[in-house]
């Protein structure tokens, strides 16, 4: 799950990492006032959207005066950065930099840990200066028994200052944001750039942090800052139902149980030159009530021409799916063609019990895609 | 004859009480799977299908002399039940649970290392030896007894593949299911090296999926240190960057993790990937024929 | 350093322990009124001292009414408790009582660990138990790493109840008391005993805790709890002083540099047939100051009849630490023979030095003990 | 020649910069052990008697190749220190510090036996190998190099002993002082064993005090497993129950850990006890001769 960076900061400042000062408005009298406010020779106006590449988009800008900070407001306050529309920003006291580095925390599928990554080339992508120079990149594995102790956190610390007294401020930041990164359950905690100032000061200038949406029902203040886009809703909505659907714009509907095998069954759609309009596991069981559940969400896409039911019998037998389908299509009226293939236990006489009605019944996954796709046209 | 279980697999099943434990574990035993005992805090001296239960996993390995765990608890008990398992000496841990907390994992891995122990999982339909054992959640039925090894980060897919294998004669040495979670137990580096080293394994089919660099690792280790024949089928070529499919592990992260990149991956180092599941059986066949 | 019973409580409290209500009390008539507060069929009135077998010294008394709690009271004020004389008396209200159970958690030489020790054989003296049934005893090491995660609890829990429902009440009691221990830096936390009441609840009847010296500088607020002794006062001021002191009682005073010498030296004046006066290490260097004040100490004590100065030259050399206790002695004016022998690097030059002196000065250690033992008669 | 170190130890100072820290670092590089380096965090570049000073234990290991470490750093610190030893690799730890809190040592020596190394320590004075290698603060003048292992709880009373020993023509092959207080490293039991398999150790002087019952287990292992003639002197005969003598090690626990206790428990398995140390040399000689 995303946050904001104004909610990301609000998190550091609590857990002692020094932010500079900063308001969030969502309008421009707001962010005048809070020019006024902050009382600052300079502030950075930026856009609060679940997204990166802000900069790039226009989303971030310096003002030193009100005529400035209403000009920059009004621009950024409305954007579409990458779909995301812009309505909230957070106008900030900006610091001098002398020179910046780039910290994070996340969860390392290698080495099944948190890791901390640093670096020197704060600031810019740091996706780029891994691919470039990867050496530039410090990657420090974090024993969850035994977390970040004072000396790990010194030498990661000296790995970006070489002044003591800034290795000292830079390792209980780093202490303090796995503090927070463990007590938080984040799956990222990011500071890019982490600064430091002219007068030797070391400060977090952005704040990013995402959640493991597993372990966010014992952080229920985090979870309260879940705000979810129209299609997110929608998945919500499918998740909360017990299956898992993203929408892709297609024209064939799928319906698939098991995760791997939707995603197979999308690829197969398009190797025969058709294009999937979702991804819809819906998980191990095939009851008739979850199923009839599934197909209104698939249906209300106004793109779908044909659906393809993709199931795989394991404990839930054939014959018990094909039961459940008829039980379920018996109340769901469409002219959409409906193309299903059942594969796995008592197979046969599940095929059996489809014959004669309105399905396409296919014998293989590629029958079933090559028959979907000859539908469509 | 199989890998990580067998006839001498000694099954302990954690949460048996629970309606997701009690009724695959009667699964499990039906099959033949020699379950001894289960766990559930203050039901000692219940049964379940015949299978003892009792308080703490460190009760039943006393009076069972289990080696091997299975776990169906809730999520938020998962990492506890892991542990557990671990401290009472079982050194093979298999954790069904699906939707538990990262962290709890990253912990519970670190302490079943420790204790020398193996983690299959979570959110992992188990493994399979078929005719000896079944640990998890396996349809058995599609499964039969054979020479090929099968290592998977899906669930149904899995069914798919083994199921193409069975009905094109090759049966299955052992068949795992490693789960979908971002952090998950033994997977496909250790288990090739499994597969590699088990005299009654000859080929080997391995399902990935987008997301991590799991495969392309699991490539570079094939090149290295695997001489039977591989094939493999990646899932989620229509996948769109960013997008989380189903579960977990099915994210591809900005600039990584493509399907594209982990055939190119796989390709390079001579292994064939498949275009549909069904491809499977007769790219391994063509390699068993060639040898 | 200990801590009195209503101490512990307040701490077990704060960790949610459950104990019973109680009152610190310091005259009768607190008492009474502590009685009247508690409004309790039954109260029990229990003297705090730092040193075990109160029962036994009829420093525990049951009371129903007040004239019983006021003789009670008055009883125990002022009673001699193994050289305590207590000054303080606890009013608790009494549990009925089903059955006992000893729970401890303290540090273990073997293991290097923390250990929590549980048996079914509560309230009564723990040793017994141990040297008798000591399969009655069980002992769990704690991984530092790990602490007690819930299993560890319940595991440890259902060695003293079978009831599921007072397996967990214990289980967070074992889970609380060891999160106690280790925030405070125990050596011990023992709930002896940890009672079921008819009513099926369990809770901590009595409470007992000591703390790691070495760490009371990071818990001001336990280290505030310190009561020393006229002893320990005494003990105290010489640790102050960089030297370590513990009155005996003899007649023959000691002052070595080491713990284990002097302990050895103690024994050896025990052999030839003295008695040592004290144990009196003075540590690492032997500088003039030091030797002053660690004199003066010593020459406190009015029984001491000959002083018997032990010093092995090690990093400082003999020569200079002879040079030393003539300078200490000039300014020290004592009748009192001193027997001196100075070993180890240097020796031969420090004996020449101290020769034609008032000193007695022997070769070893066997020669100074005799001479010693022979000033005294 | 030794047990533990030797000529090829390569040693760092922790704390190299401190009072302490220097003065012993000097005596050591003195006395020929082989001191390649310090750590003090932020003064890199820097020398002390002409031995280089690293930010990090880390950063001295990568630079001098160092296998270990000798801690002089403050009480709060030293489980940090030993801590950092642990995690770059060395694998002797030798911590002189005092007063370092029970707990910090329980932790960190948990950490430093997950790292597969040793501690010696805290609050000892280190160990020496007589004209190889002296770590800690031990008074070298009085050491000799020969045949005799010394292991003691004590400082002072383990330089009595060891003069009485060198006065009386036995040298030594190592000396250690494992350290007073409740829970320190390496102990009579690992110690024994060491010089029991060092084919250069022919007897070994136990040097115990009053307080828990290691002497009680190093007297049952003797029995089980050493062959070599050991004396032993154990201090505290007249300290009453209960009493603190200078460090935590001399504490009497009701009801055991008394010298009474623990000379009968050499005296029952054969092990002659010394009535004063200066009787350990005959006693060792005497053994030595009926072989």
């Amino acid at each position: 799950m995303k946050i904001h960076e104004y909610q990301a900061r609000d998190l550091f400042a609590s857990y002692g990492i020094p932010v500079e000062k900063s308001i969030l408005c969502r309008d421009v009298n707001d962010a005048v006032k809070a020019f006024q406010e902050l009382d600052a020779p300079m502030v950075v106006v930026k856009a609060q959207v679940h997204t990166g590449g802000r900069g790039k988009a226009g989303g971030v800008k310096l003002a030193t005066n009100e005529i400035d900070v209403r000009k920059h407001a009004a621009n950024i306050l409305g954007l579409d950065i990458k779909g995301f529309i812009v309505d909230r920003i957070l106008v900030s006291r900006a610091v001098d930099i002398e020179s910046e580095f780039y910290v994070s925390y996340v969860i390392d599928r290698k080495s099944k840990s948190t890791i901390l990554m640093l670096s020197r080339e704060g600031g810019v992508d740091i996706e780029d200066v891994a691919h470039t120079t990867p050496e530039k990149i410090h990657k420090i594995v974090i024993d969850p028994l035994i977390g970040v102790p004072d000396y790990l956190a010194r030498q990661a610390a000296f790995k970006l200052f070489d002044d003591i007294k800034q290795v000292r401020a830079a390792a209980s930041i780093l202490q303090k944001l796995y503090k927070l990164f463990v007590e938080t359950d984040a799956s990222l905690a990011e500071i890019n750039p982490l600064v430091l100032t002219p007068d030797k000061e070391v400060k977090a200038i952005d704040a990013k942090m995402t959640f493991d949406d597993n372990a966010l029902y014992r952080h229920p203040k985090i979870a309260a800052l879940f705000e979810p886009t129209e299609e997110e809703k929608k998945e919500q909505k499918a998740k909360s139902k017990g299956f898992s659907y993203v929408h892709l714009g297609g024209e064939i509907g799928c319906m698939v149980n098991g995760a791997g095998l939707a995603m197979a069954t999308m690829d197969m759609i398009k190797l025969y030159g058709g294009n999937p309009s979702n991804f819809l596991d819906i998980g191990g069981s095939s009851n008739p009530t979850k199923v009839i559940e599934a197909m209104k969400l698939l249906l209300s896409d106004k793109d779908v021409k044909v659906v393809l039911i993709n199931i795989f019998g394991g404990i839930t037998r054939c014959d018990d799916v094909a039961r459940g389908l008829l039980d379920a299509f018996e109340q769901i009226k469409t002219n959409i063609p409906i193309v299903i293939r059942l594969t796995g236990t008592n197979e046969k006489e599940g095929r059996e019990l489809l014959k004669g009605t309105h399905f396409h019944v296919a014998e293989t996954m590629g029958e079933a895609g090559r028959m979907a796709v000859e539908l469509v046209k | 004859m199989s890998i990580l279980i067998n006839k001498d697999t000694r099954l302990i099943v954690q949460g048996i009480t629970g309606r997701d434990g009690g009724f695959h574990a009667t699964k499990m035993k039906e099959y033949g799977t020699n379950v001894v005992g289960g766990t559930s805090p203050g039901k000692y001296g219940e049964k379940v299908s015949g299978i003892p239960v009792f308080n703490t996993v460190h009760d039943a390995v006393n009076a069972t002399n289990a080696n091997t765990s299975v776990i169906f608890v809730p999520a938020p008990f998962a990492k506890d039940a892991m542990m557990e398992a671990a401290d009472a000496g079982i050194k093979l841990i298999i954790c069904i649970t699906e939707g538990v907390p990262t962290l709890d994992v990253v912990e519970a891995y670190r302490y079943i290392k420790l204790k020398g122990a193996n983690l299959i999982g979570p959110n992992c339909p188990g493994l399979i030896s078929p005719n000896q054992s079944m640990v998890g959640i396996m349809p058995t039925m599609i499964f039969k007894e054979g020479r090929t090894g099968v290592i998977s980060r899906s669930g149904t897919l899995t069914y798919e593949v083994v199921y193409n294998l069975t009905e094109n004669g090759m049966g299955q040495s052992t068949a795992v299911g490693v789960g979908g979670d971002p952090i998950v137990g033994l997977y496909y580096e250790e288990l090739l090296e499994l597969f590699e080293n088990d005299p009654d394994t000859d080929s080997i089919a391995l399902i990935g999926e987008i997301g991590g660099d799991a495969e392309e690792r699991a490539a570079e280790f094939i090149k290295k240190h695997v001489t039977k024949p591989v094939a493999v089928f990646i899932a989620g070529q229509q996948a769109p960057p960013g997008k989380q499919m189903g579960h977990a592990g099915a994210i591809i992260s900005s600039g990584s993790g493509t399907a594209a990149e982990k055939i190119a991956a796989f390709e390079a180092v001579g292994v064939p990937v498949a275009n549909e599941p069904s491809e499977i059986p007769q790219l391994l066949k063509k390699q068993l024929l060639n040898r």
